[in-house]
């Protein structure tokens, strides 16, 4: 007997009927994927607002905003926001966008709905572990968010919790003491989920596939979902113990990353002979990578959108794929890149810097394959499809600017100004959520059955790419006048200049954060009033478009799919239409 | 490969006899250790022994050896390459040492 | 609406662009005052002008392919790029490898130069302790010896930041404290930089110099100012709720004003 | 990434599904994975610990022979006799004889709490000399004991969770609830654990030895 005998891999499970296991604890990967896209919406207005809170006050140190005194009166007496509390939601800010937004949203959201649907498989490998991840992400998130609430506030320490500021508890001010805590536990349970999704994802590409769905034939977002978790198993699995070490120093008086004889506010520290830079090291050996499992699917996502709207397939998939590959395997040969300055041997640096510099060379490939394909073509102009030409664009601007940041003697100037702030927003941040919008734009008819309103999608994306320029592109000046970055307010002499540069960026941030209220309107909208979505709204190939939408629980409604394509056949001659389905048995000869 | 083939494993006595040889190997670490050796030496016996062990435990008691060779090649230079790159934290390690402030 | 898309992205790169060529004297490095800093700068230039050059093609070519692809009628015949994805290949590990391999070989030189050169012999050496939220210098006075560190003696109160025994340590005696940082032009200068309490960092934009302030290291640090000013020392590691006040000034003298200075302080002490 | 690259081309045509490129039930699959993830996570803590030592000039080797380091050996013999016991369940589940199956599953599980129980003595003995985390009472570094407790914690904790699975496994083996190969799943589980004390061994009671 076969090992697929003995373990069948579809689950033939039948739909539940009662409410909590149909929409709460449900083994449904859509409804999962529905779960994770959700927190992620949650999280990123969370995430908005408090980044409008961090502007205004950079912009206006001393303005009062009515009703902060509410949300802490601590924090802000009076409704003026303190230092302390511009850093606690500063480092929310990161925290919540980094981990529970540009993870969740393109990686989780969109990998859980899609990656089963697009190799052809009736749910998940493991759907009940499944479930268990996102509720475990869901209770990381609960606990971060509990940090607004406990005594001294959230912590003030940054995403990247940089020890002893970190490790040694409220005397390093308010927020290091409960809510550091949290934040550290939150991220254990976070890694935890996300390594559960990644197992699944693996096991579901590889295990899962229909008959005909050779690894070559899968779509473009599939490989950079099964990419990203590889690269989450390895690299969340650092961040886990390095949490608990941190967690350990805080409450079980161990000395991991704090030395000896620290004096903090006048108290004489009773820890010893830790090593401030070990946290880095670790963080960063998670952190880097972490990066490219943010803009890995984004990169997946805009791929997989783009023939559909070009009528053509993208140069070269294979390159494309190699090179997303490429970039995942370089992820973790740079951590050293965010550590120039920090106290690190210089010889490591140098060490560092040349992978760092090579990781370019995939990323223009990529870039150069989709603004090549994009030529000779008659591109239908869809939100999607503008989200997708804005992705390329932004991608572009923050990756240029990896150049400067990779080289340890330029990073000597630049290191920690707003020159970085800008390059990671870019690259990273914006890229990730242009991703996310154009797949939520594509996607949504077939995730909720109804067609989203272009019109509002056309001016939110208008809105959206010219506000992005207008907040990060100034933020590149001020880098090369030395800005420094996570300050509460300008101070010194040669900031205080550029002041009314930051009144120009936090106006651009507060209308580019109204712009997205029209994307929540519009969602919304949708969901209850948007008109009824036909199967293939789009006329594309791959599987998502073969079934119903929404799909029926078990994906294809008891067909068991049979692949004969690659999973971009448009423009074809001699077919029927101009694009052949993945599923179509249609003979055509593939165009080259 | 399929699991009617990997079933056939080499039998109990084969696997008691790798089991006789990890003790050895454990053996020998605990005699190497007495011969008090400077602390580098020493860390680099037991290192061998140790990766030495753990393959075959690899190998042989998890049955990797009964798998396909794909298997093989995704896992260990997964692994090999991370602890390769986890290996740069050693520069510091020593500036730890070589840099320490003179406090008490 | 393709149309409109090329045009905004050609308008966005060339005004992007414009700040980075006419930057004036707000939006650029202020002028060096270092002897290895030109090396930076250069350095700096040459990827501005690189980086530079493919930000602004990549971004038009983009803008003039969707323009195009705007202006087509209905069954227009999809055209491949002349030659597939080869070109796109090779012109990126060229172009792209070529400058990165120039970026990094002269940029190593640079940073060796600042990083790993040791500090001259005659190099004036000031210790350096950063804690929340200040700077204080120590000068090793006429015996040209430090004291000894002790963090349990550290009393902000009494103005003993740096935790010294002048009881029973002589070299202390004479260590001359101050919180503003002044040094000779022209002179090598050695810092071994330390922290009581949180990392924080040391960064003067005119030397062109940065580095964190590791606690439990002492890290050195070396330059040569080469013109005097009064110039600022900001902390840009993430410190704590003072990080954004956390600087202290550096005051570069002639030779001789400074030996006048420090006999001056010494005299305090 | 060498992964994708091993596996693209393969998958034949066969069935309804495509063959997976591992030819392994996905939860064996999932089982490697997490044990390569787990690895990578044991790797961290015992390069933080390195990382330490190296860092510490007055680094205390406290393990006496006896107690300490035989007890450690015979720690070690009873892991890795679990470990052959673990073999025989897998082999007699392989071969379909389920009583026996559960008997070595039982005796495995019952060698794993043998090795926690020594373990928790271990710890207890140690508490009493005055170790803790945060405290070493010979006035060395004190990371002995952080990186002691914490790395063998870690440990015990797979230990444990491995004798629940165990335990778990081997009721609902005879009843049919499991299959062979969810035996086999726990099997790599188990044997991970004992690989991870394979290095926890010399590097955290040798490399300390008096």
């Amino acid at each position: 007997m076969s090992e697929a005998a003995a373990h069948p891999p579809v689950h033939h499970h039948t739909a539940p009927t009662g409410f909590i296991r149909k929409y709460v604890f449900s083994v449904d990967h859509k409804v999962i994927g529905l779960q994770y896209y959700g927190l992620a919406l949650l999280a990123v207005f969370i995430g908005m607002v408090l980044s409008w809170l961090m502007r205004l006050h950079l912009g206006w140190a001393t303005l009062p905003i009515p009703g902060l005194e509410k949300l802490s009166p601590a924090g802000a007496p009076g409704n003026v926001m303190t230092p302390e509390y511009y850093l606690s939601l500063m480092t929310m800010h990161g925290t919540i966008m980094v981990f529970f937004v540009l993870t969740t949203a393109p990686f989780a959201g969109f990998g859980n709905y899609f990656l089963p649907i697009q190799v052809g498989a009736a749910d998940m490998a493991f759907p009940r572990m499944n479930m268990m991840s996102f509720w475990v992400t869901f209770a990381a998130f609960l606990v971060l968010m509990a940090a607004f609430f406990v005594p001294g506030g959230p912590p003030l320490s940054g995403w990247t919790a940089y020890a002893p500021l970190s490790a040694v508890g409220q005397e390093a001010g308010p927020g290091q003491g409960m809510g550091q805590t949290l934040w550290a536990v939150s991220i254990a349970i976070f890694c935890v989920g996300q390594l559960l999704g990644s197992l699944n994802f693996i096991a579901t590409t590889l295990d899962l596939r229909t008959k005909g769905m050779s690894l070559a034939r899968l779509p473009f977002s599939t490989w950079a979902w099964f990419i990203t978790s590889v690269i989450g198993l390895l690299a969340f699995a650092v961040l886990l113990p390095a949490c608990i070490l941190l967690f350990l120093d805080r409450v079980a008086g161990t000395s991991f990353f704090i030395p000896s004889g620290l004096v903090v506010s006048d108290r004489m520290m009773p820890h010893n002979g830790g090593s401030p830079l070990l946290w880095q090291h670790l963080f960063w050996f998670f952190g880097h990578p972490e990066v490219y499992i943010a803009i890995l699917p984004a990169i997946g996502i805009i791929s997989h959108i783009l023939p559909a709207f070009l009528r053509k397939p993208l140069l070269g998939p294979r390159v494309l794929i190699s090179c997303i590959a490429g970039i995942g395997f370089l992820s973790y040969m740079v951590w050293g890149h965010h550590m120039f300055v920090s106290g690190m041997n210089p010889f490591s640096a140098l060490l560092f810097s040349v992978p760092t510099l090579v990781i370019t060379i995939p990323a223009t490939i990529a870039t150069l394959l989709w603004i090549g394909s994009v030529y000779g073509s008659r591109l239908r102009f869809t939100t999607a499809s503008l989200f997708c030409l804005g992705f390329i664009s932004v991608f572009i601007t923050g990756g240029i600017s990896g150049f400067f940041l990779a080289q340890p003697s330029i990073d000597t100037y630049l290191h920690a100004t707003y020159f970085v702030v800008a390059h990671f927003h870019f690259v990273m941040a914006v890229a990730a959520i242009f991703g996310m919008f154009a797949g939520t734009y594509f996607w949504m008819p077939k995730m909720i059955g109804r067609m989203m309103n272009e019109t509002l999608g056309k001016i939110h994306f208008w809105l959206t790419f010219v506000g992005v320029y207008c907040i990060f592109m100034p933020m590149h000046y001020l880098g090369l006048a030395g800005n420094i970055r996570r300050y509460a307010a300008f101070t010194d002499d040669y900031l205080v200049p550029l002041i009314p540069t930051h009144q120009f960026i936090t106006i651009a941030a507060l209308a580019t954060g109204a712009a997205q209220l029209i994307f929540f309107y519009n969602l919304v909208w949708t969901r209850f009033r948007g008109p009824k979505a036909p199967d293939n709204p789009w006329e594309a190939t791959s599987l998502e478009w073969s079934t119903t939408s929404p799909p029926p629980f078990d994906n294809f409604g008891g067909r068991q799919m049979v692949v004969h394509h690659d999973a971009y056949l448009y423009g074809v001659e001699g077919a029927a239409a101009d694009y052949v389905m993945q599923t179509s048995p249609e003979a055509v000869k593939s165009p080259s | 490969m399929t699991a009617n083939e990997s079933a056939q494993g080499p039998g109990m006595k084969f696997f008691v006899a790798v089991w006789i040889g990890l003790m050895c190997i454990v053996g020998i670490e605990v005699i190497v250790t007495y011969r008090h050796l400077p602390a580098r030496d020493l860390l680099v016996w037991l290192l061998l022994l140790a990766f030495l062990e753990a393959a075959i435990a690899v190998w042989y008691f998890m049955h990797l050896k009964y798998e396909r060779a794909a298997l093989v090649w995704s896992l260990l230079p997964a692994f090999i390459f991370v602890v390769f790159m986890m290996d740069h934290v050693w520069p510091d390690a020593f500036r730890v040492a070589t840099m320490r402030l003179l406090a008490q | 609406m393709g149309k409109a898309f090329g045009a905004v992205l050609v308008v966005i790169t060339l005004i992007s662009t414009a700040f980075f060529v006419f930057h004036g004297q707000l939006y650029w490095l202020p002028e060096d005052a270092s002897a290895h800093g030109h090396g930076i700068d250069h350095q700096l230039m040459e990827t501005m002008l690189g980086s530079g050059f493919l930000f602004v093609l990549s971004q038009i070519v983009l803008g003039l392919f969707v323009w195009q692809a705007a202006g087509r009628k209905e069954g227009w015949k999809p055209k491949t790029f002349p030659g597939g994805p080869k070109p796109m290949v090779i012109a990126a590990i060229v172009l792209v490898g070529v400058e990165i391999l120039t970026l990094s070989f002269v940029g190593s030189k640079v940073w060796a130069a600042v990083y790993l050169a040791p500090a001259s012999p005659q190099a004036l050496h000031i210790d350096v302790q950063a804690g929340q939220f200040a700077f204080y210098f120590r000068y090793a006075g006429a015996d040209g010896q430090f004291g000894g560190l002790h963090p349990d003696k550290i009393d902000e109160g009494s103005g003993n930041f740096f935790g010294l025994d002048p009881r029973n340590d002589v070299a202390a005696r004479d260590d001359v404290v101050v919180a503003s940082l002044t040094i000779p032009v022209n002179r090598p200068i050695l810092l071994t930089l330390h922290s009581k309490d949180v990392i924080h960092s040391f960064y003067v934009r005119e030397l062109r110099i940065h580095q964190d302030i590791v606690p439990g290291l002492m890290i050195p640090m070396h330059f040569t100012a080469t013109r005097t000013g009064k110039f600022e020392i900001v902390c840009t590691q993430l410190c704590g709720l003072g990080h954004y006040q956390m600087k202290a000034y550096l005051e570069v003298l002639p030779e001789d004003q400074f030996d006048q200075w420090l006999k001056q302080q010494e005299a305090q002490q | 990434m060498s992964d994708m690259e091993m596996s693209a081309g393969a998958g034949g045509h066969a069935g309804v599904m495509e063959e997976s490129p591992f030819a392994i039930p996905s939860g064996k699959l999932a089982m490697w994975c997490f044990v390569l993830s787990d690895a990578v996570t044991f790797s961290a803590v015992l390069f933080a610990y390195g990382y330490l030592r190296v860092g510490s000039a007055d680094w205390s080797t406290p393990f006496q022979f006896v107690p300490s380091v035989l007890n450690g050996l015979v720690m070690t013999f009873v892991l890795l006799t679990s470990g052959l016991t673990m073999l025989a369940a897998v082999e007699a589940a392989k071969a379909g004889r389920t009583a026996a199956g559960t008997r070595w599953l039982w005796a495995t599980c019952a060698l794993g709490a043998l090795f926690a129980g020594m373990h928790l003595m271990e710890w207890r003995h140690m508490i009493e000399e005055g170790w803790r985390m945060f405290q070493n009472p010979l006035g060395g570094s004190v990371h002995f004991g952080a990186a002691f407790f914490s790395i063998t914690g870690l440990h015990l904790l797979h230990v444990l969770g491995g004798v629940v699975a165990l335990a778990v496994i081997a009721l609902g083996f005879p009843s049919g609830k499991y299959n062979r190969i969810d035996v086999e799943i726990t099997g790599i589980y188990w044997h991970f654990v004992d690989l991870v004390w394979m290095f926890v061994f010399p590097l955290v009671y040798l490399m300390n030895a008096k």
